[in-house]
């Protein structure tokens, strides 16, 4: 009986075998078919697997070691129930963007340089989830940063790509150092690598600290935590769409998995403060990624900084699950951990969504700028309501999936009274405040998303030739759109299956949801708070169908065809339309002058000159100056004083040798 | 037999707060009128014009998408659910717990999202303007409303609209300054989400001014009627959701006898009376705002929410 | 069987020197370069036939034992595929007329002696011997870098003569500490100079005379390691002299001076109150680490560049050795085997490059990736290896010492780091440039032979994934002998 | 041994110092050839002498190339090169003598402390003649390092190379001295003959190191 994880480790294996396979055919027009088909098919042969899994014994842990990697240690993977949820997370991410990209694919003008990076990209993801020792969880977390590295390079020339493979790769290599010190602490002196080893490790404060702050930077810069998200807006939307998807949708959950496996599994028992870091880096995140978002006109950029703002609504949750482990609230930690994982769940879902739909806008019209289209909902029907949905879903809107959780993480925050550290208690009400408000933008954002680029009138012409794209990305989108509304409507389920997870890593879970009449979530007693999607959802359809019956039964069915009322100016130009930065401008006088020092001067024209007034408009991403370019700007001042040693005569360098052999020397004659 | 007339219960309920809401706003208006000395139109004209309204003929803009035919029943819908959760003269309905007072704010979010995008959907620049407007606002008000439902909770421990007023009704509540705060922040935020003045103006369509009504600028006929209703029903709830919260007495709780629900039902109808006068007043009294002067509006309600909720932590730690 | 086995070591030795003196003969230049192929599979044939033969019992000038064993090998395979490369890369030198067939005679030979210096620097049991044995090959590079007559060649070559030189002279002034140290103890004569007998006698030694003479050696020999500030000649020598010899110098020479000093570390190592090695050999190599990470922003010669990462990954290797301990020294080992590899294969990739573009100026060069895939990829793989990017054998070696260090000495792991990352976005960006954007520069077809990049790179892939138990095992015993 | 041969090696020894010393503060080129020549003269003694006392014949072959070549054809050799490329006979120092001279002094005491830590039990005579030798290496590096010009710099790496050579030397017994010298002299014959044939004349307009580095490969 050959065990799971072997069968799983089929997988990535397969994978690498497809990739290489597409290095030498990737040439070919067939190519593009029989990669992403291989792709789905092994995608969905390892949901399978974890599925039956799952079923069979969710809570069973299986091992096997590899004589591979780091010689003494061995190359150890383990299937436990976290790796096996986030599994399940990658492989359905990878079988849905398979599937887009078998039509998504096509359109590809170099597919040679995306085919063989696409599967190895998998593999990594799949492996870094399995991993169960330092080297090969940096190993496969290393390879995974590298092929989305080449994936990103796809479209090399293009100059601004070529920039953000390049900040890309480099964030992603600081990341993978952090992460190496940290296990270099975890493994300690003795250099044992294999994570039970570190679990059965307890480190001192000091080192547990250390620890956190490394995940934090290492993982942390992956996920697109603020101040080290700054690659994220970049890269992300410079690859292919469909590998946009992934690396939005599913890359920045394994890089929280690998928090997550450090912070709650390997590290031990938190301290109460660890909790408030994570928290307040966390609601800094998700206002300032949705904010970031809101200024963006650019659709793709728009999603991959929505992306980083649910990264901090997940931390938040995260934050709140250490809080509560470390004050011993099992029941809370439980529901604060679930909600993360939930969550989790449901951005992979409608962030890859979003990313479909923006790619098919962007195959349809070749346009990103969202100032470029608008009115697509009517050369796109369908395409613009699986867009509206994941729209809805990503808005925390009910009864669709984002609130399920978000409603979980408020219901969580609510147990913060509880907590004996004032730090806390008032922190934590305050990161609740600044969730609400992310929340509210997010919905202001996908208002405007949506808005600007499917409603109103066609502000140019690509336009009007854009037409609705082929099957395969449609039920890509569709199955996503309607694992969405499931997951809205029936969170029971979910957070009953989570609860394995919760139990191995918090030793408590939620009470099961699935029991309870009519299925509705009861995180604790039916008298604090309940929350029902399925009665939701069908009280709205029944009440608007009802509305609708009676309408149409009634009143009267007159329609008539007209121009749009423009207070007497016969129709004004498209151009006359609220444009995305416009749709921004209320928000951005609100919070912009402290989030972006964003400055509006108007230049008024001398009265009788004829010139128009102008708006200036500058914003400052603060992130960036006040990090980035400071350190770049250290590197340039060395490397060009140093530089100067290149340029000696040959005297010169003998002084050095002979200086050198003299301090030697003198060192020498003073040691004692 | 006793599900059964918890169901009608419900169903009255239901159809309560959908035949008073147009009678609230009647009410609002000829008390406004009468303020100013104006006799006012009669207290069923919101009735007649609705009815008006459903008879005429729809002109729809060239451009629009069927987004903008859907929008109004789901705008409708969304609300009228929202409504019919929140407690009017009975607690603890039989789907009082489908939703907790979290997911009827989310549910009137719902509602104003698919509002915006309707206003967005033809491409005049009203529609523009009042949705970004409204969104803004929105980004306000969501999360103060979210912080009074926090204080709330920690108040009555619960987030549950029957349980918070059952706790609120009973004697252990007391005086607390955080509640205070938080009442004095709902009204804020209700004055805000109802586009009523100082905020928003309802009655006008001077562009630069009005909000909501951009939004809905394109709307006619039958679809108009429903946004309408959706209004009427909105600010329904929120003053049934105050009166429920912060003057609980004589609320009906769960499975009270048919007596107790008609004194119930009759306590309602006087909140309602006095918490229309009180508005209508307040907007007589005050005039209307810069738009940007909206953020500090709602920006100071923020505050106090938080303030309460804080207040309240640090009362519960003493 | 012993007999047999000292063949072998003479075969090692003998070999590039009868090809030498044959070379010097033949005229006709294809020929010779067959000849050169043939004698450096030989001598890899002998090299590799010391595995099996039992070895000989370490003499007064010849030895053979498991650390030298590593080096032994691994220089005769990076000079046989060296070979090969050079082959198909001088032909093309001759068709441009950069060379002509005396120079190709004269370089083949000389390449041959070469050899011949490295392996006898490997297998002499006799430090002075090692010391003649370096130096030779050292003038033979001199001589092989100046060979294109042109004012930077000339340039380059006059400049690695005299630093080199002044290495030469303290190195040998070290030797002579050496002996004099240990003359009283072991007693005049050959035997003073044995380094087997040394070891064994080193904890009597005079401990001050010792590390005066261990300053010396290593300024000495660390001249040739090319650690800074004395890397000076190595940059130009790389860039300028042909690209063989730069993928020699990189991948053999560099190791043959690093031997010679590991060889003395233990010497002080045996003898406790002298001087400890290790604080010395970690400052020298993080200077060479953070200055050439440094220095490699604003390289605009291709050669030049690659030249710079190899001064800092002998600056992450020295500092691997001067921490000791068994993780540190395995991982400075893999390390040097990994960079040996993939440092030499980047030079293949660089010499067809440079050729095919007609030019060694960076910014000349772009899209590789799409002018000239094979080149393009292999340049890619080549950097990303050399960058320490898994699944590829330096990051295994990176991991080891990092977190290694780390858990020891967490301030020293800090610069370590910080160096690291440094040069690693300073090559990516360089890659960048030349291996992806729109292509420029020649694009002439290439007639070159991929199979020694190719046969290196795959190389440096399994040992990233997979290390044979036995060569762990042997690197293992091999650190522990290091200490 | 007896007194005397000891004071006669150490008398050599030390006057090698001295000499070294006067290389020092030489400001014309000839002058600096000549005070070599010298050099190399008393390192013939001195190795001679050592040869007489260790009554090791080889050493004497030694004391012969140091004579013949160092003494007498590289010098002549340096002052034809001089001629032909017609090099201005002044040396142009990077440091003033003064200076240079004070550097010299503090080198001669380091290497004295450093060999002085070496412990007693060791040959006395060797001990001295390391001290010497190191001095005379580190001042042959001075002087390499305080010249702008390439012959003075030829000149300060053989006096370092005949400190060496003092060093194999002093060393009793120790094997492949002579290989060792003569395979320096081949060097010196190299540096020398690199200084002369590399066409330097041609390409740049002085023997000056520094103008032959003006290119740099890589141009700024």
């Amino acid at each position: 009986m050959i065990s799971t994880i072997a069968l799983l480790l089929c997988g990535p294996a397969a994978f690498l075998a497809t990739a290489i396979l597409a290095g030498t055919v990737g040439r070919r027009a067939s190519a593009t078919r029989l990669v992403y088909g291989a792709a789905l098919a092994i995608s969905i042969a390892l949901l399978v697997i974890v599925a039956g899994h799952l079923a069979g014994s969710p809570g069973a842990v299986s091992t096997i070691t590899l004589p591979l990697g780091l010689p003494w240690t061995g190359a150890r993977f383990r299937l436990d129930s976290l790796s096996a949820f986030f599994l399940v997370v990658v492989n359905l991410g990878g079988t849905v963007t398979s599937l887009y990209a078998l039509g998504y694919g096509r359109h590809e003008l170099q597919p040679h340089r995306v085919l063989p990076f696409y599967p190895a990209f998998l593999a990594g993801m799949n492996l870094v989830v399995l991993a169960d020792d330092a080297f090969s969880f940096l190993l496969s977390w290393e390879f995974m940063s590298l092929a989305s590295w080449a994936l990103v390079m796809a479209h090399h020339r293009d100059e601004a790509n070529r920039r953000a493979g390049y900040i890309y790769l480099v964030m992603a290599s600081f990341g993978t150092l952090a992460l190496l010190l940290a296990f270099g602490l975890l493994a300690g002196p003795a250099g044992n690598y294999a994570f039970d080893a570190m679990r059965a490790a307890e480190p001192g404060p000091l080192a547990a600290g250390a620890v956190l702050a490394l995940m934090l930077l290492g993982a942390g810069s992956k996920a697109g935590l603020v101040p080290l998200h700054a690659w994220l807006p970049l890269a992300h939307p410079a690859a292919p769409s469909h590998v946009s998807a992934l690396m939005s949708g599913i890359m920045t959950k394994v890089a929280i998995y690998g928090f997550i496996r450090v912070v709650f599994d390997l590290l031990g028992a938190p301290a109460w403060w660890s909790g408030v870091v994570v928290l307040l880096i966390g609601g800094l995140t998700a206002v300032l990624g949705i904010l970031h978002a809101l200024m963006e006109k650019d659709l793709k950029r728009l999603l991959a900084y929505s992306t980083i703002e649910n990264i901090g609504v997940v931390f938040v949750s995260l934050g709140l699950a250490l809080a509560f482990k470390a004050n011993a609230m099992p029941s809370a930690a439980a529901l604060a951990f679930t909600a993360a994982l939930f969550h989790v769940l449901n951005h992979s879902f409608f962030k890859s969504l979003l990313f479909f739909g923006a790619g098919a806008v962007l195959t349809a019209t070749g346009e990103r700028d969202m100032e470029r289209l608008g009115g697509l909902i009517h050369r796109m029907p369908l395409t613009s309501f699986v867009f509206l949905v994941g729209c809805v879903s990503i808005s925390a809107l009910p009864p669709f999936n984002g609130f399920a959780s978000e409603w979980l993480a408020f219901q969580a925050i609510l147990q913060s009274p509880d907590l004996p550290q004032w730090g806390l208690k008032v922190i934590v009400p305050a990161v609740g405040g600044m969730l609400a408000l992310a929340a509210a933008l997010a919905a202001a954002c996908f208002v405007k998303a949506f808005g600007i680029t499917f409603l109103g009138r066609a502000r140019s012409t690509v336009v009007e030739e854009a037409h609705e794209v082929d099957r395969w990305s449609l039920a890509a989108m569709a199955v996503l759109a309607v694992l969405c509304l499931l997951a809205g409507i029936l969170p029971g389920f979910v957070i009953d299956s989570l609860s394995p997870v919760t139990l191995t890593l918090i030793g408590d879970r939620m009470p099961v949801q699935t029991a309870d009449p009519w299925l509705s979530i009861v995180p604790i007693a039916e008298s604090r708070s309940s929350y029902n999607g399925l009665l939701v959802f069908v009280f709205i359809t029944i009440s608007a169908s009802l509305a609708a019956f009676v309408i149409h039964r009634f009143a009267s069915h007159a329609l008539r065809r007209g121009p749009a009322w423009g207070c007497g100016f016969a129709d004004a130009a498209p151009a006359a339309q609220y444009t995305a930065v416009s749709f921004a401008q209320p928000i951005r006088r609100v919070f912009g002058s402290f989030a972006f020092r964003a400055r509006e001067t108007v230049e008024m024209p001398a009265p009788g000159a004829l010139e128009p007034a102008r708006l200036k408009l500058d914003m400052h991403d603060v992130a960036w100056e006040t990090f980035y370019q400071p350190i770049s700007g250290a590197i340039d001042y060395a490397t060009e004083r140093l530089n100067h040693l290149q340029f000696l005569t040959i005297r010169r360098y003998l002084t050095l040798v002979f200086l050198y052999l003299v301090i030697l020397l003198l060192v020498l004659a003073l040691w004692p | 037999m006793a599900v059964i007339f918890e169901l009608a219960v419900q169903g009255a309920q239901m159809l309560l707060v959908l035949l008073l809401a147009p009678l609230l706003i009647g009410f609002v208006r000829k008390v406004k009128a009468r303020l100013v000395r104006r006799q006012g139109p009669s207290l069923i004209q919101p009735y007649r014009d609705l009815i008006r309204l459903m008879r005429k003929e729809v002109v729809l803009a060239d451009n629009a998408s069927w987004l903008f035919r859907v929008t109004p029943y789901l705008i409708f819908a969304a609300t009228w659910v929202a409504a019919a959760l929140v407690p009017t003269f009975a607690a603890g309905l039989q789907f009082s717990w489908t939703a907790d007072l979290i997911v009827i704010v989310a549910l009137l979010g719902s509602a104003r999202f698919f509002q915006a995008l309707a206003g967005m959907d033809v491409g005049t620049s009203f529609g523009g303007i009042g949705a970004s407007r409204e969104v803004m606002i929105a980004s306000l008000a969501e999360p103060a409303m979210l912080l009074i439902v926090f204080s709330l909770a920690l108040v009555a421990g619960a987030t549950q609209l029957s349980t918070v007023a059952a706790f609120m009704s009973s004697s252990e509540v007391g005086l607390r300054v955080s509640l205070g705060m938080s009442l004095i922040a709902l009204v804020m935020v209700a004055i805000a989400e109802n586009a009523r003045i100082p905020v928003d103006n309802p009655a006008t369509h001077l562009e630069l001014t009005m909000v909501h009504e951009a939004m809905i600028l394109e709307y006619s006929g039958r679809h108009l009627a429903m946004i309408e209703l959706a209004t009427f029903l909105k600010l329904l709830l929120y003053v049934s959701l105050i009166s429920c919260v912060f003057l609980p007495w004589g609320l009906a709780s769960v499975g009270a006898g048919p007596e107790a629900l008609a004194f119930g039902a009759a306590a309602y109808l006087g909140k309602l009376a006095v918490l229309a006068v009180l508005l209508a007043v307040f907007e007589t009294a005050v005039a209307k705002m810069r738009v940007f002067r909206v953020p500090d509006f709602l920006g100071a309600a923020l505050m106090l929410a938080l303030l309460g909720t804080l207040l309240l932590f640090v009362s519960r730690s003493l | 069987m012993t007999a047999f086995s000292f063949d072998a070591v003479a075969a090692i030795l003998l070999i590039p020197a009868a090809a030498a003196a044959i070379l010097a003969a033949l005229p006709n230049y294809k020929m010779t370069a067959i000849v050169n192929v043939i004698a450096s599979l030989l001598t890899l044939l002998a090299a590799l036939s010391l595995f099996v033969t039992e070895r000989p019992a370490p003499g007064q000038y010849l030895i053979v034992d498991d650390l030298n064993i590593v080096f032994i090998v691994l220089n005769t395979f990076v000079g046989f595929t060296t070979s090969v490369f050079s082959a198909s890369y001088i032909a093309h030198e001759l068709e441009t007329g950069r060379l002509t067939a005396p120079n190709l005679r004269f370089y083949h030979a000389m390449y041959q002696i070469m050899m011949f210096g490295m392996n006898l620097a490997f297998v002499s049991n006799n430090i002075g011997l090692m010391w003649v044995a370096v130096e030779l090959a050292t003038l033979t590079t001199v001589l092989m870098v100046g060979i294109y007559r042109t004012h930077e060649a000339l340039e380059a070559a006059w400049k690695y003569f005299i630093l080199g030189s002044v290495g030469i002279a303290l190195a040998l002034f070290g030797t002579i500490l050496v002996y004099m140290a240990a003359q009283p103890v072991v007693g005049e004569g050959t035997n003073a100079m044995v380094w087997s007998v040394l070891i064994e006698k080193a904890a009597h030694f005079d401990p001050a005379l010792l590390s005066v003479a261990f300053i010396f050696l290593l300024l000495g020999y660390g001249t040739k390691v090319g650690l800074a500030p004395l890397h000076a000649w190595l940059p130009d020598a790389h860039a300028e002299g042909p690209t063989p010899i730069s993928a020699v110098l990189s991948g053999l020479l560099l190791n043959v001076a690093l031997y010679a000093v590991l060889r003395f570390k233990l010497l002080l190592t045996a003898s406790p109150e002298a001087i400890g090695p290790g604080p010395l050999m970690v400052t020298m190599g993080l200077t060479s680490l953070i200055f050439a990470a440094f220095m490699l922003y604003r390289r605009r010669d291709i050669k030049r560049l690659f030249a710079y990462s190899s001064i800092e990954h002998m600056g992450i290797i020295v500092f691997a050795f001067g921490m000791g301990g068994p993780l540190a020294n395995f991982a400075g080992l893999l390390h040097m085997v990994m960079h040996s590899l993939t440092k030499s294969a980047i030079f293949f990739a660089v010499g067809h490059i440079a050729q095919v573009k007609g030019t060694q100026k960076i910014s000349e060069i772009r899209g590789l990736t799409e002018s000239h895939p094979g080149l393009g990829w292999a340049l890619v793989i080549g950097v990303v290896a050399i960058a320490g990017l898994p699944p590829l054998g330096i990051f295994m070696s990176e991991f080891l010492v990092v977190s290694s260090t780390f858990a020891r000495h967490p301030w020293l792991a800090i610069p370590l780091v910080f160096g690291l990352l440094i040069a690693f976005g300073a090559l990516l960006l360089r890659l960048t440039g030349l291996a992806f954007g729109e292509p420029r520069g020649g694009t002439a077809p290439v007639e070159a032979s991929y199979v020694p990049m190719y046969s290196h790179l795959a190389l440096v892939f399994a040992a990233g994934v997979y290390l044979p138990a036995p060569l762990v095992a042997w690197f293992q015993h091999v650190a522990g002998i290091l200490g | 041994m007896n007194g005397l041969t000891f004071d006669i090696a150490h008398l050599l020894a030390g006057s090698l110092v001295l000499v070294s010393f006067m290389m020092l503060y030489q400001d014309r080129l000839f002058a600096l050839i000549n005070v070599f020549a010298l050099h190399a003269v008393v390192l013939a003694l001195s190795v001679a002498w050592q040869a007489y006392i260790q009554d090791a014949h080889h050493l004497y072959i030694t004391a012969a190339i140091a004579l013949v070549f160092k003494a007498i054809v590289i010098p002549v050799g340096l002052h034809r090169i001089i001629q032909r490329l017609g090099i201005h006979r002044d040396i142009e120092t990077a440091v003033g003598i003064g200076p240079t001279m004070l550097a010299g002094i503090g080198l001669v005491t380091l290497s004295m402390v450093l060999m002085l830590r070496v412990t007693p039990e060791a040959d006395p005579l060797a001990r001295e003649d390391l001290a010497f030798a190191l001095s005379i290496i580190l001042l042959g590096l001075l002087v390499m390092v305080t010249r702008r010009n390439a012959v003075s710099q030829v000149v300060g790496f053989m006096s370092l190379e005949n400190g060496l050579v003092l060093a194999a030397t002093g060393a009793k017994g120790m094997p492949l001295v002579v290989e060792i010298s003569v395979a320096f002299s081949i060097l010196i014959a190299f540096i020398v003959i690199g200084v002369f044939l590399f066409r330097i004349r041609e390409r740049f307009d002085s023997v000056d190191v520094g103008a032959l580095d003006d290119y740099r490969g890589e141009r700024r």
